[in-house]
């Protein structure tokens, strides 16, 4: 069998096409995709907050515990205390909302300094921040926050800010590496013939122009990072607590009926974190492929 | 009179060339002590940190005799983290505060255990994600491959435990088979049993995904290089060529890199498979707050995490000579 | 729920009142087959298997198995002999002599002689319990022995400090054998002894596996006779759903603690017995009554009447429970059946805070000098167990309709129990306890017992309660007791210290080839002896 | 033996797609080139005139899509003789409009490999190649002298390490390296650029092919190691006699080493004759491109005067969007007014005005 692929030739001026469409339809896909689920999770956030909900997430029904989907009006059933699956995966996403961005502002400003330390100025600071990141990467995360757990009190917060913290490696090496190929071009030497400041270039000329994506798609990754530490925490006690829903303990109180044939409850929240990570996995990647490998051919 | 001459070049040169790798893995390995000693530190400064002072029990003994007064009171912080360091490096880790077994043994009993369930899903991810990357790097991405490198990316996205759940119960309920690794002692051993622990880990432990992307495009770009360009040119095999710089490099480099990931999904697996890993005991210490305990397992993991990244380095350093001179 | 059970069981020991529902005599010369073997899964491994410092249930079923008392009880809850043959207990009831078996061995280590039990076991076992460095939950409960004699090898004599009520049955501690320490005067953790233990017991250790399996094996030279089953099986689980499916699957043999979401689904399946015994502990709703909010005996009321308590028992326990009105065991001879448990009503709940000054705010909720009702409430983390979240959910549920607002907190064990007992940071806590079996109450409600990490947490204190509990404790008198008992119960019930919720059927599950099990409501193995498996059925 | 070429290239296309301008890049566009026994033929033309793409294309060696659309290239030698793009319709798919190709579709996967199984026992055995960049087409991850007798094992009849690495050796020897024992055990990383050359050279010539391609083996090293480089090629040539195509945009280097000499631009040969004849004598009967293209070369006077360099006006084509008649007719600065029109409405053909001499040039001859 043969795959063709199409070429058509256009004899047109090309200047002005848009990056999007010198993307790959591969990436358009991802990114189209993740752009859905962002902004699903956007419209989630407004119809939490505003309560425009098909039932109240608090609301506990005891005749109705643990209702298959459809049931007198719940889309996608009840769980172990009656309350709506749905309303509570609506409004789960707020319980990684705050405690996700304090990760990924974590991540990003300590990783960008660290990064920018080590690639600009170099010599004893690239060893030592190169250093403190070898040693952040030696914690294994879920074991650090364990360690985290016993001395301190489980608390999401404190959970992403260790998140956060052990990202911090990830962020810098990028930021090294951009760096670095910078100075490589003597893009940096350049600009400082032309007398510009330090500051300037780094922030301006370094982290504003060459750095932007990469950091948007940190940011993205690590959204979907502290979903899913989360949902692990969950499982063994430590995650976000009842009352409050997140998609970890949704998951983690349903799958109790798992065995007993009882599906429903698990999967559904299960369904929206892979979707929704992949959402966010994919979006990292299209944007990747787009703005920093494939530039051009 | 040409003979004896080459060979005393030849030994120079093998001189020259052995002794700079030799170096350069001692200084890894420095570098390595010094990490884990960093290490140590951190976990000494949480538990400093952390309300309780878990540290006057632990040193009791050691602090009344080194120091003859009251524990945790006088002494500072750094005289107790030396006390500590010291009483680590003879080995002494402390008893256990629950079972009251010393920590060492403990600590190694279960390492070993998540050693096989970490190194067990790590070649399961491997044998997954570097395929479909070898696969979609020499021929771009077909319809095929796409789907597989879609699988790859819904299996890192999906909650450990939730997997682990659906293969215990298709695996009771089609199969017939209970799988739990260990804890078996009467029944049959087979090797599913250590299997689907490893699988579900395997698949699911969150860097599958990040596996394909990394190996595909390391190694589209060594295939894109010039020397590979070469090696067509006289008719050598490309994977010959490409094999140190696309494969085994980025092979040992993802080694290195997940080996933490993989030992924070074990904690997850662990429980659930019923594995008696360190994962599973460091969620009983944490719940326990046996610090000595956790303490011990944390250093534990950080030692894994070193081991996979100094093979990473002595891999690195071997293979590319380069990196001696860098 | 169960794990909190099992740390205060070893502060309150129970009252043995529940007929167990299979019963018979057993000798050992009763025909019944040898062989077999048990698996039976736990949640959790025991951390130690010594009598001494264990404190889980885990460890406390073990030791039935491996160890023996004084004196035993039997299936009737009928103080009989163990290891002492016969006993006499002096006029004015302080002294009391035990003459013990001759027969009785230690188990043998491999390549030795099994040495005699001997009257030096049972004084060093009271010495070590009792010494300083020893850490044990046991060291209060008998602290009323002044004095422990030796008259000869085969007779040891207890002085008591004063007669008490029912004080036979607390010489069932397991006796440790002096040899087998490490140091004789006290054991701690780190002493070898507690996870190699030897005992005079029905089963003696083989070994921990490396996936910390502990491996028992029938004693061939048991004194009461060989029991039937070769070997038990202790198998840790660390996911009850995942325990659940081992039983269904026959991966083991016996669940000793079925999760409720569990019972339906083996009440339908043949292959098992679903045992029920009383749990022997109740749950509760703990105020603390330091806050002013909650000092009044009417705010806490109001809080009990807006508990719809059958609902919850029904939907979350499938029924399986008696609801409460009082500390006491029910059926016991303390519980004062007189006291009705109030109903569910919340217009009575309502009208209470009402009477009590509160009236509704702005946004529903009810206040009182601008104070709104809105409190506390602190649980601890129980992984799994979504009978206590639901517990809890629901509680919240009721109570925001009458308009207090509760605010749920789920804490680290550890940190729970600091807020608790040392810091009394909380307004509501959620525990259960075990019945004490003298039904001793004091350590719950006297206002002496208020301190740090002392049990009267919610600092109750009222001068009736003090003294009658006081007066309980100085009578020898049965049923001078149990009037006393029973005022106390109505003064609690009524003053509401608690909102006491009820006391659970447990069920244990085992395979059917399992037979003749008679079941001891916590420590479980007690008569483990007798149980036999048919040859037919024997793997 | 039959006489004729060794490597005779007709028509040959080979185009890239600019995904981000959606449009063909017109690399090498219909070129005719014949290699004959012992000569070396020069291939000179500015960057982007698509003289590399030619000799990667005889290899097999374009990997970007769509690559090689159509054309023929034959190898003739003692041991094969083939048709190096055999079946290549197979695998594309063009459609014409008035003779332009307007969309061009290619089973680029199938046609690598029918070309990796094609060319198998060509490419290094008879044809072996010499890249620009010595340092990065080394292997870095290998010893010289063991990539040496990896070609030798490859592609000659010595089947045993040893005496491949004799041969290894000799070969190192005779692109002059000095201590080629101790070179033999370096890597590549080891070496100067210079050195990296000698050993491609080595390695290539090791194979011991019929022909070699040397595509621009002297860029990007220093000028004094050029002429070290162009030297050697020279006396090699003298001493070894292998069949070279020669692809270098500098002039000096052809002229030193080839016979004959083809001239592209924008992906067409635009003269063809002697190197002799063509880039030697300053006359007018040359095309106007090879005349700038001489008089960009900077002459002992113009460097001792330090008038300034004659460079050619105005960009290389760009292959994307070409022009309807000659392509080098917006930088020409010898149009007449005579010939504007044809100049700018028709493509001249590639016609001979004298013995082996081909120009491509409306200045020559009429429509």
């Amino acid at each position: 069998m043969k795959r063709y692929t199409q070429h058509t030739t256009e004899f047109s001026d090309s200047a002005g096409v848009p990056f999007w469409k010198k993307a790959a339809p591969v990436d358009r896909v991802y990114i189209g995709y993740g752009l859905f689920i962002v902004l699903l999770v956007v419209i989630s956030y407004i119809l939490g907050a505003t309560h425009f909900l098909p039932f109240d997430p608090q609301e506990i029904n005891m005749d109705l515990l643990m209702a298959p989907p459809q049931t007198e009006g719940h889309l996608l059933g009840t769980d172990f205390m009656g309350r709506d699956i749905l309303s509570r995966l609506i409004i789960g996403i707020q319980a990684y909302f705050l405690p996700g961005l304090l990760a990924i502002g974590i991540a990003l400003v300590l990783g960008t300094c660290f990064g920018v330390l080590a690639g600009y100025w170099g010599g004893g600071l690239d060893i030592a921040s190169t250093f403190l990141s070898n040693l952040l990467n030696s914690f294994p995360r879920l074991v650090l926050i364990l360690l985290m757990v016993a001395a301190f009190k489980p608390n999401i917060y404190l959970v992403m800010a260790v998140v956060g913290i052990t990202s911090i490696p990830t962020v810098a090496s990028l930021i090294k590496s951009k760096i670095q190929f910078l100075k490589q071009k003597n893009f940096i030497e350049a600009a400082t013939a032309l007398g510009l400041k330090n500051a300037a270039i780094i922030f301006k000329h370094i982290l504003w122009h060459n750095c932007r994506s990469v950091l948007i798609i940190q940011a993205t990754l690590g959204m979907a990072e502290a979903i899913l530490i989360e949902t692990s925490l969950s499982y063994l006690g430590f995650g976000v607590q009842e009352p409050t829903p997140s998609w970890g303990n949704m998951v983690q109180s349903g799958a109790n009926y798992f065995m007993q044939g009882n599906f429903w409850p698990s999967t559904a929240p299960a369904l929206t974190i892979l979707l929704t990570i992949m959402g966010f996995h994919l979006l990292g990647d299209g944007l990747n492929n787009i703005l920093e490998r494939k530039r051009d051919q | 009179m040409r003979y004896p001459a080459f060979f005393k070049a030849r030994s120079a040169m093998k001189l020259a060339s052995i002794r700079p790798i030799t170096v350069l893995i001692s200084r890894e390995l420095a570098i390595a002590v010094l990490l884990l000693l960093g290490v140590s530190f951190v976990v000494f400064l949480v538990l400093f940190l952390s309300p309780g002072d878990p540290f006057s029990s632990l040193l009791k003994e050691q602090m009344t005799s080194a120091a003859g007064s009251h524990p945790g009171e006088s002494a500072p912080w750094y005289s107790q983290y030396l006390l500590w360091l010291a009483n680590i490096t003879r080995g002494n880790l402390g008893t256990s505060i629950r079972t009251g077994l010393p920590v060492l043994n403990e600590v190694i009993r279960v390492g070993i255990n998540t050693l096989y369930l970490t190194l067990g899903s790590l070649l399961v991810t491997l044998l997954i994600a570097v395929p479909i990357a070898i696969v979609s790097a020499r021929h771009g991405l077909t319809p095929v491959n796409w789907v597989l490198t879609m699988f790859t990316y819904v299996a890192s996205a999906l909650p450990v435990f939730w997997l682990a759940y659906i293969v215990i119960y298709i695996s009771m309920h089609r199969f017939g088979l209970f799988p739990l690794a260990f804890g078996s002692s009467t029944q049959k051993w087979n090797w599913l049993h250590f299997m689907l622990p490893v699988l579900v880990l395997g698949l699911s432990n969150g860097t599958m995904g990040e596996v394909v992307r990394h190996m595909r495009e390391e190694l589209s770009r060594v295939f894109s290089e010039e020397y590979i360009c070469t090696a067509r040119a006289k008719g050598a095999s490309i994977w010959k060529h490409a094999f140190k710089e696309g494969f085994l490099i980025p092979i040992t480099e993802i080694i290195a890199a997940k080996i933490p990931y993989i030992l924070g999904g074990a904690v997850v697996v662990e429980q659930v498979f019923n594995w008696p890993g360190m994962g599973r005991m460091a969620w009983q210490a944490a719940q326990d707050r046996d610090y000595p305990l956790i303490m011990a397992i944390t250093l534990m993991a950080a030692i894994f995490v070193r081991l996979g990244s100094l093979i990473h380095r002595a891999v690195h350093i071997v293979v590319n000579p380069r990196s001696s001179r860098e | 729920m169960k794990r909190l059970a099992s740390v205060f069981l070893t502060i309150f020991f129970l009252v043995l009142v529940m007929m167990l529902p299979q019963a018979g005599a057993l000798s050992k010369e009763d025909g019944s087959p040898d062989g077999g073997a048990l698996n039976y899964g736990e949640y959790g491994r025991p951390a130690t298997l010594d009598p001494i410092t264990s404190n889980d249930m885990i460890a406390l079923r073990v030791c039935e198995l491996i160890f023996n008392g004084l004196v035993g009880i039997d299936e009737k809850q009928e103080i009989v002999d163990d290891l002492a043959q016969r006993w006499d207990i002096s006029e004015d009831g302080r002294i009391y002599t035990f003459y013990l078996r001759q027969d009785v061995t230690w188990h043998a280590l491999e390549g030795q002689d099994p040495v005699p039990f001997t009257a030096d076991d049972v004084i060093m076992t009271y010495n070590v319990m009792m010494h300083p460095q020893t850490i044990t939950p046991l060291k209060v409960r008998y602290e009323f022995i002044d004095t422990v004699t030796k008259i000869d090898d085969y007779t040891v004599r207890f002085t008591l400090k004063r007669p008490i009520l029912n004080a036979l049955a607390r010489f069932s501690f397991k006796i440790i054998p002096k040899h087998g320490l490490q140091n004789s005067e006290f054991i701690t953790r780190e002493d070898p002894f507690v996870q190699h233990p030897i005992g005079t017991g029905p089963y003696m250790l083989k070994n921990i596996t490396a996936e910390r399996e502990v491996i028992l094996v029938a004693n061939e030279n048991y004194f009461k006779g060989r029991p039937h089953v070769d070997k038990f099986i202790a198998r840790p689980f660390a996911d009850q759903n995942i325990m659940g499916q081992a039983l269904m699957f026959n991966a083991i043999d016996m669940i000793v603690l079925v999760n409720h979401r569990d019972i339906p689904q083996l009440q339908g399946d043949k292959r098992f017995v679903l045992q029920p015994y009383n749990a022997l502990s109740y749950s509760f709703f703990g105020f603390n009554m330091r806050n002013p909010l909650l000092a009044d005996k009417r705010v806490r009321k109001a809080f009990t009447y807006a508990v719809n308590r059958k609902e919850m028992l029904d939907s979350f326990f499938q029924g399986q429970g008696t609801i409460i009105s009082g500390p006491f065991a029910p059926g016991s001879w303390a519980y004062n059946l007189d006291v009705a448990p109030l109903p569910y009503d919340p217009g009575k709940a309502q009208q209470l805070l009402t009477e009590a000054g509160f009236t509704r705010g702005d946004n529903g909720i009810m206040e009182k000098d601008g104070k709104p009702l809105s409190l506390t409430l602190k649980v601890p983390i129980a992984k799994e167990s979504e009978a206590v979240k639901r517990v809890i959910l629901a509680f919240r549920n009721y109570l925001s309709k009458i308009g207090v607002e509760i605010n749920a907190e789920f804490q680290e064990w550890l940190a729970w129990k600091e807020d608790i007992f040392l810091n009394h940071d909380f307004d509501i806590m959620f525990a259960s306890w075990v019945f004490d079996d003298s039904a001793d109450i004091s350590s719950l409600f006297h206002s002496a017992e208020a301190g740090p990490w002392k049990n009267n947490f919610g600092a109750f204190s009222n001068p009736d309660v003090d003294s009658l509990i006081v007066e309980s404790k100085l009578t020898l008198d049965h049923e001078k007791r149990r009037t006393i008992n029973r005022k106390l119960h109505d003064i609690i019930a009524d003053e509401n210290p608690y909102t006491f919720l009820w006391t659970l059927t447990n069920y244990a599950a085992y395979n059917k080839k399992l037979r003749r099990v008679a079941i001891h409501p916590y420590k479980f193995f007690t008569f483990a002896d007798g149980w036999f498996i048919p040859k037919s059925e024997q793997r | 033996m039959t006489a004729g070429p060794v490597l005779k290239i007709e028509n040959l296309r080979t185009f890239f797609y600019s995904r981000s301008k959606q449009a063909f890049s017109r690399a090498v566009d219909g070129v005719d080139l014949a290699l004959e026994k012992g000569e070396t033929l020069g291939i000179v033309g500015e960057s982007g005139s698509g003289k590399s793409v030619t000799a990667l294309s005889v290899m097999g060696l374009v990997t970007a899509e769509p690559g090689v659309v159509s054309g023929k290239i034959g190898l003739k030698t003692d041991g094969i003789q083939k048709n190096l793009l055999q079946n290549i319709e197979d695998y594309v798919n063009m459609t014409q409009n008035n003779g332009r190709i307007m969309h061009v579709s290619k089973d680029n996967r199938g046609w690598q490999r029918h070309v990796d199984r094609h060319l198998r026992g060509v490419r290094g055995k008879e044809i072996a190649m010499i890249f620009q960049n010595p340092k990065a087409s080394m292997n870095p991850f290998s010893s010289v002298g063991r990539q040496i007798q990896e070609a030798v094992l490859l592609n000659t009849s010595i089947k045993n390490p040893r005496e491949a690495k004799e041969r290894a050796l000799y070969w190192l020897e005779q692109v002059k390296i000095d201590s080629p024992q101790l070179r033999y055990d370096n890597n590549p990383f080891g070496l100067s650029g210079g050195m990296c050359q000698r050993a491609m050279i080595a390695m290539a010539l090791s194979s011991e092919p019929s022909v070699l391609i040397a595509d621009e083996p002297t860029t990007g090293l220093d000028a004094t190691i050029q002429s070290k480089i162009v030297s050697l090629l020279a006396e090699l040539k003298s001493s070894v006699g292998v069949t070279t195509l020669l692809i270098s945009h500098d002039i000096d280097v052809i002229k030193t080493l080839s016979d004959r000499v083809a001239v592209m631009y924008g992906g067409r040969v635009l003269e063809y004759g002697p190197s002799r004849d063509i880039l030697s004598k300053v006359d007018n009967e040359k095309h106007p491109y090879t005349a700038a293209l001489l008089a960009s070369i900077p002459t002992a006077r113009q460097i001792r005067e330090k008038s300034y360099l004659q460079a050619i006006k105005g960009d290389v084509i760009d292959t994307i969007n070409l022009p309807r008649g000659c392509r080098f007719y917006p930088r020409c600065r010898q149009v007449t007014d005579q010939i504007r029109e044809q100049c700018k409405q028709r493509e001249p053909d590639l016609r001979e005005i004298a013995s082996n001499q081909s120009v491509r040039c409306w200045l020559y001859f009429d429509a």
